[in-house]
């Protein structure tokens, strides 16, 4: 069997690996081709040896698993390849801005104080959402029954608003229209959603128009 | 694969050893008798074959070597009124359209054998342009449906590679907040408990909340700070102030108790709940 | 940015496309990345002409479709790789395949105006098939009497049929009808009479192929 018979055997053993979506035994493997020209046992183990060779340095190694064979992504690149199927992150709800915004103009505030204010209860999970986010932190209880925690923001909620101090947020006195950026923002939401869906294309793609032109637009693209 | 459609799982037995009928060019590939016996079961089969009048038409000039642009619509008429009349002569369902186009035939004959005005524009006063045009338009795409058929395609021609993946880490992003929705909220909520113009939430008094919580923070526990220690001197009066307010707002609202042990003693401060 | 550098950019493209199992656009390949280390469009550009050339006599090869970049088996190991799949491929009606076409070649179009052409009704099966598939899509109403719907071919079309774009159909073959050829007869005479270029001829052929060309002389047909 000479070398470009080996190649293109090899060749094919990689597409079959990479078409089948699960492990490929040796058998399996050979029996891709028709018998005559069927590898033995002996020349595909040594095909697969040079298919993991020909996969250093690539994107993707030659793994052996109980039922044979079978090509994966290098675990070192999953920091990357893993944010394909990050999920979008979600918005947060009216009722966890309120709490934030309640905290950060009230503080030290108690969640009963809040809930005073808002006139609903704040859900735990809002609460547990804001601290895991290390946006506020508990400095202390109040003397009452219960001795409810206290909640005042941290210095990463400044960091996150790029502002140095309290200080520094807005005065409500001084939004005279906040009306007018409400409208804003539910634009730029919305400007957002379509922009996220015309990116993602490749699911549902309702913001193009004639195929022609979609397939223009994607030209530009790249 | 899996969202397979009644039209997709019959397309093998519409689309398997019939088509080559409808596909002829010039060599038919079934045969069917000139007498135009056909058994019923081969009619089904004839019928089934055609994608409506227009693709049967095209098949009767195709057989006849005829060109589109010269049919001679006597001979074509009848060998479709033949089919017709044998389909329902087997008293099989006759999709509307076969009928329709019938009629037309019917008409388009009886029009060519009416004497022709002297016109300078011939061809359109020809009574078959509508049907040849029909004919010409309706072929194009039956050659573009069989070129697109033999475009590569995944499944058949195309595999996507993919490999199986490795553990992944799992790391939900956070959503991201923009100031002004956060003043919304917080005007919303405020116009809701009808406090918006009571000016509890004062550009300076938010360096005071902030102090006070700076304050509490380092009061944690059960442990007292000299007074002395919650004032920084490189913050100027300034911080000295702000400091000195937070402070009493903070003994105000009962958060935190002030002790002095003797007079002009040190002054020691700890956390109320603490207590 | 140094030759190792991009060695890993182009380990960690050949992963996502391999992990991805779908088309990645250049945006969503360079979204791998975190900010400060995100690769320039040119960079990642170029790092796609260096993953086309690594897979040279491999199983598999790069190929850019309508929404991105795709990795998959190399067309001519197909015969090879088909037989992993017991089920015979797919095969489509031509009913299924003629309505395609029409959408394809003519759209925007109506089910009334692909039944004007093909002579017969569509039935809802096929239109709904290929809705299903995601090869067609609705991209608004005709403003006629019952505002029927217009459908368009989507970028998973060109996608499954390996295309990046509507231009790359093969061309629909010439109609000539009865006008095209009285006036190819007229030219004749004239050309006779004095010499012309055959360029005049054609400007206004009406089987050029570029589907925008052949959706707009479809409107004035209608």
């Amino acid at each position: 069997m000479n070398e470009d018979h080996l190649a293109r055997v090899q060749a094919i053993a990689e597409a079959a690996l990479l078409a089948a979506g699960k492990p490929l035994s040796l058998e399996q493997l050979r029996e891709l081709f028709v018998e005559d020209e069927r590898p033995s046992r002996q020349v595909m183990e040594h095909v697969l040896v040079q298919l993991d060779k020909a996969c250093e340095g690539r994107g993707f190694e030659l793994k052996k698993v109980a039922s044979g064979y079978r090509l994966q992504v290098r675990e070192e690149l999953a920091p990357w390849v893993g944010r394909l199927f990050e999920e979008k992150p979600q918005r947060y709800s009216r009722a966890l801005l309120e709490t934030l915004a309640l905290i950060a103009y009230r503080q030290p505030i108690t969640r009963g104080e809040i809930e005073d204010i808002r006139g609903v209860t704040v859900s735990s999970n809002i609460i547990r959402t804001l601290l895991e986010r290390e946006w506020v932190r508990v400095v202390g209880h109040r003397d009452v029954p219960g001795r409810p925690a206290m909640y005042a923001t941290t210095r990463q909620f400044l960091d996150y608003f790029n502002l140095t101090g309290l200080d520094e947020l807005p005065p409500l006195s001084e939004v005279r229209d906040l009306e007018e950026i409400g409208r804003e923002i539910e634009r730029n939401i919305q400007g957002e959603i379509q922009f996220e869906s015309s990116q993602n294309g490749s699911s549902d793609d309702p913001g193009q128009p004639g195929g022609n032109q979609a397939a223009e637009s994607e030209q530009t693209l790249h | 694969m899996t969202d397979e459609t009644d039209e997709l799982t019959h397309a093998p037995a519409e689309a398997g050893a019939q088509v080559p009928l409808a596909l002829v060019s010039g060599k038919p590939l079934v045969d069917i008798p000139k007498d135009l016996y056909i058994p019923p079961d081969a009619l089904a089969v004839f019928l089934e074959a055609f994608e409506g009048p227009l693709d049967l038409l095209l098949y009767l000039i195709r057989r006849q070597n005829m060109n589109i642009l010269d049919i001679d619509v006597s001979e074509i008429t009848r060998q479709y009124m033949d089919y017709i009349g044998a389909v329902e002569a087997m008293r099989f369902e006759l999709a509307a359209e076969y009928l329709v186009m019938a009629a037309t035939l019917a008409e388009i004959k009886s029009r060519m054998l009416l004497p022709r005005h002297e016109t300078d524009d011939d061809e359109e006063l020809d009574p078959r342009a509508e049907l040849i045009r029909r004919l010409q338009q309706y072929e194009r795409f039956k050659k573009a449906a069989e070129d697109i058929d033999e475009m590569p395609r995944m499944e058949r021609d195309i595999f996507a590679a993919s490999a199986a993946l490795p553990k992944l880490p799992s790391s939900q992003p956070h959503p991201e907040v923009d100031m002004r929705e956060l003043l919304l909220a917080l005007h919303g909520v405020l116009k809701r408990a009808d406090l918006f113009t009571s000016h509890h939430v004062e550009k300076e008094r938010l360096s005071t909340r902030e102090r006070m919580s700076h304050i509490l923070s380092v009061l944690q526990g059960d442990r007292f700070v000299t007074f002395e220690s919650l004032f920084t001197i490189e913050e100027g009066r300034l911080g000295v102030v702000v400091t000195f307010l937070a402070t009493l707002e903070l003994v105000k609202e009962q958060l935190i108790e002030i002790v002095q042990a003797e007079v002009l003693g040190p002054i020691h401060v700890r956390a109320r709940a603490a207590s």
